[in-house]
């Protein structure tokens, strides 16, 4: 098109000599790019890659015109979003021109402030130190944290720290596994093949905005089927989302009490028989009573329904409607081919993985495993295994010597598992501290600990593409290549059904001096020798990527993403036992990996029931036996020998308040959250922070669109927001558009969060939900100083069974600050035209 | 009535020639011979301007095109002397556009040479007998130039079709 | 009333009194004395534009977003004072071409300066779209691409025709004036001798002077009807609700008329204080305005009512939310200061003859050029600040700009009036000699013409 | 000659904001920032409409996608001055940013509030002017802009048609709102032809169009929502 338009472009061919002559000598476009736009005959080409905002991985196609991207959409071909792309990913290119990216390396001056530095001295002085940790054999004394979406990158990077003979290298993820571990013995968030089912019944997880792939989950359940056979939706939940205003029924609880909604939908099922009786008794463990081992009756799943979680009792512990509870038991009853997925605020509270047993075992009740439409474990994805290594020091350093890295629940907590944050946050005897792809100062309740502790690590090295609050805190920070700019991978998102693999090419050269961390870490391993040098021999990441992926086309699993009528005639030949070959050599699947957008396999390995339950007992546990050998260690551990009291035992230490037997510990139950700050006050409101399907990815913010439509569903922006229900305002005379602060009895008042009030009719009474992502700081773009930042007031909790974080933790007061100035609300009306 | 003559004469609409020194005639870093290209050694306009048809803009060759044949010096030419300058530094001649178009407009030469097949000429005048560079539009495309011509060949007229 | 100007049918045609020369200098007294006060009065108000200007450069540099317009609320003061200003022009040309042709006698000293009014304020009005166009260099695509289908196309039309004839109307009667000025060697003398024409006072040019004047008045009285009409329509013809109402033409020119009147009253009344006309304005005048004022005030509620209660009733969902933003939501301090001002203040002061007087007048007066210019407001702004669908609904929050454009635009309609008072005066002198001339036997003439004819002069029905 | 023309269907409509965003992008709007959306400027050329019923617990939420109905009739064309805004052969109404004055008249009498205006320069912090769409034309301050259907993708699918001597194919000219939609609630296509995916849609039995009582008779259908 006609390129003379773009004022930008001849003020930058104005500009260019101008910038040339001055000290970086870097164009933010290429002088060759300038030229093609202004002179080009404006070509366009279309280019398939992977979003690489948030840890979903959508596919999407880059237009661009004369080598200029101008425009990213969804790829249609592509499994996961088939066409759709968020608001984050349609920000894309606001994030690849963010005038506030890193341009460079920054290096921490002695006196605290931040130096402009080449990679060449950075990597230099890391790798300096990395040599030093190798040759003195203190390995362990490195940690590597990161939130990259790619297992490869994970596989990478645990390499690279085994190979110095650390075990500290952990991944923040969405969802934590434990729950599944105890039931299906499964160390992965199974898949919900949402795009079979004809009813979803999501436990607290918005599905359409938030979850690792809410894209899917539309496009799964409305966008690719057709009126007859589309998807219903259930929702349960405290908070009117968009999801949960296009649910056909939705259940309103508070916060924290899904488990009880939940039960007491399965009481209807267990008492009106309406569960697949043929799955319970054929693949499940401890729905009836059972004896154990010394001859004691131990409670059955079935009794504690029945007992307990009557609709009524689970109405009233929930806040909800018994009638609502009834109706969603019979529908799920009545349903063909029904799903339960739970997330979002339902496991973000210390009872979390009760409530996800809760749900998972509705699941089972429903007989949902390894059936259309039901859950299933995605296959493997077959890539070349890594070449076998040994560490400098020759002990690989999860080898059982007691060394299992800080990131490992310390054998003194009650919990399976410790949140990394926290663990590095209270970490001592670190060296080297690696962070990538995340940032756990701003988003994590113990951000300000860490923040101390990266203090008195000498040596923190973020790759970030923002100079962001965890970036700020480091002493070197490496600019990051965003998704457009670099070779990079997307595995399979937590919770869906099918196997894929998305790659992500460069559509154009880096903008700025900035690499993958991948890269980074290659060229480190070169430089430190050794170990390091001979375990990660990678020429580049692309490289490594190349090899690994190979296993893809090697298998004859799967195939390259491909448009509808390939893709079913894969999935007809592989259920007949075929294997689909795909073209040829190893460089023409290479290029057809990379021209698609990646691969994928959607045939789900059916009737492996090994696979599927890998409990102790091969069957699903309602009663998780792991879970009482836990417990009963815990116990064991505090003095008691005798398994009845070390288990009675366990379950004290964990402070909870089961009265009725210690068994229901082990079954899905309902356990109130425990909520800081005064609960007796008339005027607290639960805190409940969400994930706007705006702020995605924590990078987003630096995009104005973004913040513009941060809360488009309450027509809000550039500001955060707190949703109250009608009566709840009333209660505490607000009005829409009011502001207030928000105040736990912790926080001080100086800290006290600030929010505009939406009033939101169908929210839970007594919740106030407030979105994530805002109330950045030192950003230096549009999002500085924009709204507040929930997670600064939550008190820290967590989960008390996983040991994950619990972020629904907080009561809080509201003050008000002003009342609304102007516009505000009207007369809400009902109807169209 | 004289004064207003010469006015005329070097105005920027007017049909005659434009001398050098106009501030509106468009000055070539190289004095760019379409005769001898077109007429004497046969090459098409498209041969050079290569996107022409295909695409939405015709493309002003640069050293890439020019550097097939003028790698050295094919006559004593001093402005072909520049060109092979320029090839040989590997820099870009910056030759400066004479037909624009505002930001709100779009003309696509697709449209018009290869689906509307109208000849260059049509609005780019002679320019294959031209022995240097011309210095202003051949044909302006103002509105009402592009409208007139888009009623006599039976084209839309309607805004959105080229307005965006 | 004095007894000497009662002129009583069976006097006769005599002259009862000349204009004296006392008279003429006191009527010419701003032109030939202005004294200093004129220089500080327009210093002040020049100071006043200037500063107003200051502001409004805040809008050249950087667009209209200094106003305080938003969406859905697009138009705002910049419309509403364009309304209200047009509104008062109506004063002048179309009062004084009324009178004129029914041939009231009162009317001979209100004349010129309602004319004036009507000059003043359509230009100061005119220039209003101007201010609000987001490009206004592109103004003249108006006249180069205009469409006539667009009711701001007819305005166009309308009050540039207005604006010329009510310009050719107020210079038509001052000709003989300026030249009376002239004669008397008023300073600058080329603008007198210019600008009156060779006036000479003839037959002949009488004769001319007066037929073209009647050509005008007969002719400004539809122009002048269009022209609130027409503005009338500007809402008229969407859809909106609150503005898609047939009664919006009369009901524009009756508001028009209406705050007309009451703006003139004001200016007389502080005219006639300032340059001490209180021998020429008298009681008399203000009381027949005041009737006048009172009848508009009656049918301007008249209109009220009839057009908010078809709303009310209808209660069609879009109508009635634009109704109760007006009659108890954020705008109902506006809505019933309309109310009060239009309606309450003016009915109460002008029924009663103790308070029909000066102060009264002038209080109603200003009560109803506020309530006119409420009225303008109630109806610009809630009908865009309630869009049909289930948006928020708006707010308008007047910038400083805007309201500095606001006091600018009083501030020229002031300095209008005093350099037209230093120039040219405020009352027509050779109205008023004719007036005193002829007026008295005319009248007597016409009188006499209702009455019932005498005997001797019937025409008896043997003689046809 | 094609009449293009929308159909939405809310049942599909999820509510993801994924139009909103893709039409910003397609179509270079520049976001307005903090102060000027507090100010009640900040626009979307689509945008979720949000219709809350009644205002207890048992309240109803619905989002609309809303965008310039394109009507047939359009009460702002009448009054447009200048001719900046008119009837296209095709249906589109079109918005003629170098010919407006910047009167808002036309927005003020949009009853579906379709249009917005630039109030400032709109303003692109750093470089964020290169990623912006070169077929659609960067506005400036003091005009009025609106959805246009995407018109320039019209345009771009109808050369390409002419250039393979063909018609436009059904499906073939996707606006970035409905290209975006993971949900597929948007059709785009011709309402003349019977045959086409919108006019299938339109003859729903779900189908209405907004405010059909103003006779402005819109071309963007809305499928209402089962249950």
């Amino acid at each position: 098109m006609i390129f003379e338009r773009r004022d930008f472009l001849k003020l930058l061919g104005g500009t260019v000599g101008t910038v040339s002559l001055g000290s970086c000598g870097r164009f933010l476009v290429p002088d060759r790019m300038v030229e093609q736009a202004l002179r080009g005959p404006g070509i366009e080409r279309q280019v398939n890659t992977i979003c690489g905002l948030c840890e979903g991985g959508c596919g999407v196609t880059v237009r661009l015109v004369d080598d200029l991207p101008v425009g990213l959409k969804g790829n249609s071909r592509h499994p996961l979003n088939r066409g759709g792309l968020c608001p984050v990913g349609q920000a894309g290119l606001e994030v690849l021109y963010a005038p506030n990216r890193l341009q460079g390396p920054l290096r921490r001056r002695p006196e605290g402030s931040f130096e402009a530095t080449g990679w060449e001295e950075a990597l230099t002085e890391i790798a300096k130190s990395l040599g030093d940790l190798q040759s003195s054999g203190n390995g362990r004394r490195a940690a590597f944290l990161h939130g990259e979406p790619g297992q490869l990158f994970d596989d990478l990077a645990r390499r690279f720290m085994q190979a110095l003979g650390s075990a500290n290298v952990a991944r923040r993820r969405g969802e934590t596994v434990l729950p599944y571990r105890l039931a299906q013995g499964i160390d992965q968030v199974p898949g919900f093949d949402l795009a079979n089912s004809d009813l979803v019944l999501s436990v607290g997880l918005d599905l359409f905005e938030d979850g690792a792939a809410p894209i899917h989950a539309v496009s799964a359940m409305v966008g690719s089927r057709d009126q007859a056979n589309r998807a219903s939706l259930i929702h349960i939940g405290s908070r009117l989302s968009p999801s949960a205003t296009k649910a056909a029924e939705r259940l309103a609880v508070a916060p924290g009490t899904h488990a009880a909604a939940v039960l007491g939908i399965a009481h209807v099922l267990v008492r009106e028989g309406r569960y697949d009786r043929n799955f319970v008794a054929k693949h499940t463990f401890g729905f009836e009573d059972w004896t154990d081992d010394r001859g004691e009756t131990r409670l059955g799943f079935r009794r504690l329904l029945l007992e307990q979680y009557y609709p009524d009792r689970a109405a009233q512990l929930s806040g909800s409607d018994p009638r609502a509870i009834i109706r969603i038991a019979r529908r799920l009853a009545r349903a063909e081919r029904p799903v339960v997925i739970c997330g979002g605020e339902a496991t973000s509270t210390s009872n979390a993985t009760w409530t996800t047993l809760a749900a998972h075992a509705l699941n089972a009740l429903l007989g949902a495993f390894d059936r259309p439409g039901g859950v299933a474990l995605p296959s493997t994805v077959p890539l070349t295994p890594l070449p076998p290594f040994s560490a400098a020091d020759g002990a690989p350093a999860q080898d059982g010597t007691g060394h299992s890295g800080i990131f490992a629940a310390p054998t003194d907590s009650t919990s399976f598992g410790i949140d990394p944050v926290e663990a590095l946050a209270g970490a001592d005897e670190l060296d080297v501290l690696f962070l990538s792809g995340t940032n756990p100062v701003y988003d994590s309740p113990a951000g300000s600990d860490l923040k101390k502790a990266l203090e008195r690590i000498p040596l923190v090295v973020a790759f970030s593409s923002f100079l962001d609050e965890t970036a700020a805190a480091a002493d070197i920070v490496l600019p990051v290549s965003l998704f457009l700019e670099t070779w990079q991978e997307s595995t399979t998102p937590e919770g869906v059904a099918f196997s894929v693999l998305g790659v992500s090419q460069p559509v154009v050269s880096p903008l700025f001096d900035s690499r993958h961390p991948g890269d980074a870490l290659l060229e480190l391993a070169r430089r430190a020798g050794g170990g390091l040098a001979t375990a990660l021999p990678w020429s580049s990441y692309e490289a490594y990527l190349k090899e690994r992926l190979e296993g893809l086309r090697t298998s004859g699993q799967g195939s390259v993403i491909s448009g509808s009528f390939e893709e079913s005639w894969v999935h007809f030949l592989e259920e007949r036992g075929w294997r689909f070959l795909e073209s040829g050599d190893r460089e023409a699947f290479w290029q057809g990996l990379a021209r698609k957008g990646g691969w994928w396999n959607p045939v789900l390995a059916r009737g492996d029931w090994n696979r599927m339950f890998r409990t102790s007992t091969g069957r699903y546990e309602f009663f998780s036996l792991e879970l009482e050998r836990h417990l009963e260690g815990l116990g064991r551990s505090a003095g008691e020998s005798e398994p009845e009291p070390a288990l009675r035992r366990g379950i004290e230490s964990l402070g909870l308040v089961i009265e009725a037997s210690v068994d229901e510990a082990c079954l899905p139950h309902f356990e109130p959250p425990r909520l800081a700050g005064s609960g007796a006050a008339a005027d607290a409101l639960t805190l409940v922070p969400f994930r706007p399907m705006t702020g995605r990815g924590d990078i987003g913010v630096a995009s104005p669109m973004l913040l513009e439509m941060y809360g488009y569903p309450v027509l809000s922006g550039w500001q955060t927001w707190v949703e109250l229900a009608p009566e709840t305002a009333h209660q505490l005379h607000l009005d829409e558009g009011d502001q207030v602060t928000l105040e736990t009895e912790a926080s001080p008042y100086e800290s006290a969060f600030e929010a505009v009030v939406k009033i939101e009719p169908g929210a839970v009474a007594g919740a106030a939900h407030v979105p994530c992502g805002l109330g950045r700081e030192g950003l230096g773009g549009a999002a500085d100083g924009v709204g507040d930042n929930p997670v600064r007031i939550l008190a820290r909790d967590r989960d008390s069974v996983s040991g994950a974080l619990a972020t629904v933790s907080t009561r809080v007061r509201s003050t008000l600050i002003k009342k609304r100035a102007r516009g505000g609300a009207r007369p809400l009306v009902g109807g169209h035209g | 009535m004289t004064a207003a003559g010469a006015l005329f004469a070097l105005s920027p609409s007017s049909p005659l020639p434009q001398p050098d020194w106009l501030p509106w005639r468009i000055q070539q870093p190289i004095a760019f011979n379409h005769n001898v290209h077109v007429e004497e050694l046969g090459f098409e306009c498209v041969d050079c301007h290569l996107y022409a048809l295909t695409s939405v803009r015709a493309t002003i060759p640069n050293i890439e095109n020019c550097a097939d044949c003028h790698e050295e010096a094919q006559t004593e030419s001093p402005e072909e002397a520049k060109l092979v300058e320029y090839i040989a530094a590997g820099e870009k001649v910056p030759w400066r556009k004479i037909y624009r178009v505002p930001d709100h407009v779009y003309f696509s030469h697709r449209r018009h040479a290869s689906i509307g097949a109208i000849e260059c000429e049509v609005c780019h005048g002679p320019i294959a007998e031209q022995v240097k560079p011309v210095g202003r539009p051949y044909w302006r495309p103002t509105m009402d130039n592009c409208m007139e011509c888009h009623e006599e060949s039976g084209a839309s007229n309607d805004c959105v079709y080229c307005h965006d | 009333m004095s007894a000497e100007h009662t002129v009583r049918p069976e006097l006769g045609p005599t002259v009862s009194h000349d204009l004296s020369e006392r008279d003429i200098d006191v009527l010419l007294a701003s032109v030939e004395q202005p004294g200093s006060a004129f220089r500080v009065v327009t210093t002040v108000l020049v100071l006043i534009i200037l500063g107003a200007w200051v502001l409004f450069s805040r809008q050249i540099l950087y667009g209209l977003g200094v106003t305080g317009l938003n969406q859905p609320v697009g138009w705002g003061f910049y419309i509403v004072n364009f309304v209200f200003f047009i509104g008062i022009s109506h004063a002048g040309t179309l009062i004084s071409a009324i009178l004129r042709l029914s041939n009231a006698e009162w009317r001979r000293p209100i004349t010129r300066m309602a004319e004036v009014i009507t000059v003043v304020v359509l230009a100061i009005g005119a220039f209003h779209p101007v201010l609000d166009l987001g490009r206004p260099e592109r103004m003249l695509n108006i006249f180069t691409a205009g469409r006539l289908q667009s009711p701001l196309l007819w305005d166009v039309s309308s009050i540039s025709a207005y604006f010329m004839a009510s310009t050719v109307y107020l210079y038509m009667p001052l000709i003989p004036d300026i030249a009376l000025l002239r004669d008397r060697g008023a300073r600058p003398r080329w603008l007198y001798s210019f600008m009156a024409w060779n006036w000479q006072n003839t037959p002949r040019q009488r004769e001319v002077l007066e037929r073209a004047s009647n050509i005008m008045m007969i002719l400004v009285i539809p122009i002048a009807v269009s022209v609130h009409t027409v503005i009338s329509y500007i809402f008229a013809m969407t859809l909106q609700p609150g503005w898609h109402s047939t009664i919006f033409g009369p009901y524009f020119v009756v508001g028009a008329i209406f705050s007309g009147i009451a703006a003139l009253m004001v200016v007389m009344i502080v005219l006639r204080k300032v340059f001490h006309l209180e021998r020429f304005l008298k009681e008399i005048h203000f009381a027949h305005l005041s009737k006048l004022l009172l009848v508009m005030s009656l049918l301007w509620f008249y209109f009220t009512f009839s057009e908010f209660l078809t709303a009310f009733f209808g209660n069609e969902p879009a109508e009635i939310r634009v109704f109760f933003y007006k009659f108890t939501g954020p705008y109902a301090i506006p809505f019933w200061g309309m109310v009060v001002c239009n309606f309450l203040i003016p009915v109460v002061l002008l029924s009663f003859r103790r308070t029909r007087t000066i102060p009264g007048i002038m209080v109603a007066s200003i009560a109803i050029v506020i309530g006119m210019w409420l009225e303008r407001l109630n109806i610009v702004v809630p009908s865009l600040a309630n869009p049909r669908l289930a948006l928020p609904s708006g707010f308008y929050i007047p910038s400083l700009v805007e309201w500095g454009m606001f006091v600018g635009g009083l501030a020229t309609f002031a300095l209008g009036f005093v350099v037209f008072a230093r120039f040219f005066p405020l009352i027509s002198v050779w109205e008023l000699r004719e007036g005193q001339e002829t007026a008295v036997s005319e009248t007597a003439e016409r009188v006499a013409s209702y009455l019932p004819d005498r005997l001797e002069n019937a025409p008896t029905g043997e003689t046809t | 000659m094609a009449r293009w023309g929308m159909a939405i269907d809310l049942d599909r409509c999820t509510g993801c904001g994924n139009c909103m965003a893709a039409c910003h992008q397609e179509n270079n709007l520049a976001a307005v920032g903090p102060e000027q959306t507090e100010q009640s400027r900040a626009f979307h050329w689509i945008r979720l409409v949000r219709e809350v019923s009644g205002s207890d617990a048992h309240a109803t939420v619905r989002y609309t996608p809303t965008l310039c109905v394109q009507c047939d009739d359009p009460p702002c064309v009448k009054v447009c001055p200048v001719h900046a805004t008119y009837l296209s052969e095709e249906g589109i109404v079109g918005q003629i940013y170098a010919r407006c004055i910047g009167c808002r008249y036309c927005m003020a009498a949009c009853p579906y509030n379709a249009k917005v205006f630039n109030w400032y320069e709109p303003e692109w912090p750093g470089e964020l002017k290169k990623k912006s769409n070169p077929d659609v034309s960067l506005r400036s301050h003091g005009v009025v802009e609106k959805c246009t259907f995407c018109h320039h993708r019209v345009n771009h699918a109808r050369e390409q048609a002419r250039a393979e001597d063909r018609e436009i194919r059904d499906g073939e000219v996707v606006p970035a709102c409905a290209e975006s939609c993971p949900a597929q609630a948007i059709v785009f296509g011709d309402l003349d032809d019977p045959e086409s995916m919108v006019s299938a849609r339109a003859r729903s039995p779900r189908a209405y169009r907004p405010h059909e009582d103003l006779g402005t008779r819109p071309k963007v259908f809305y499928l209402e929502e089962q249950e």
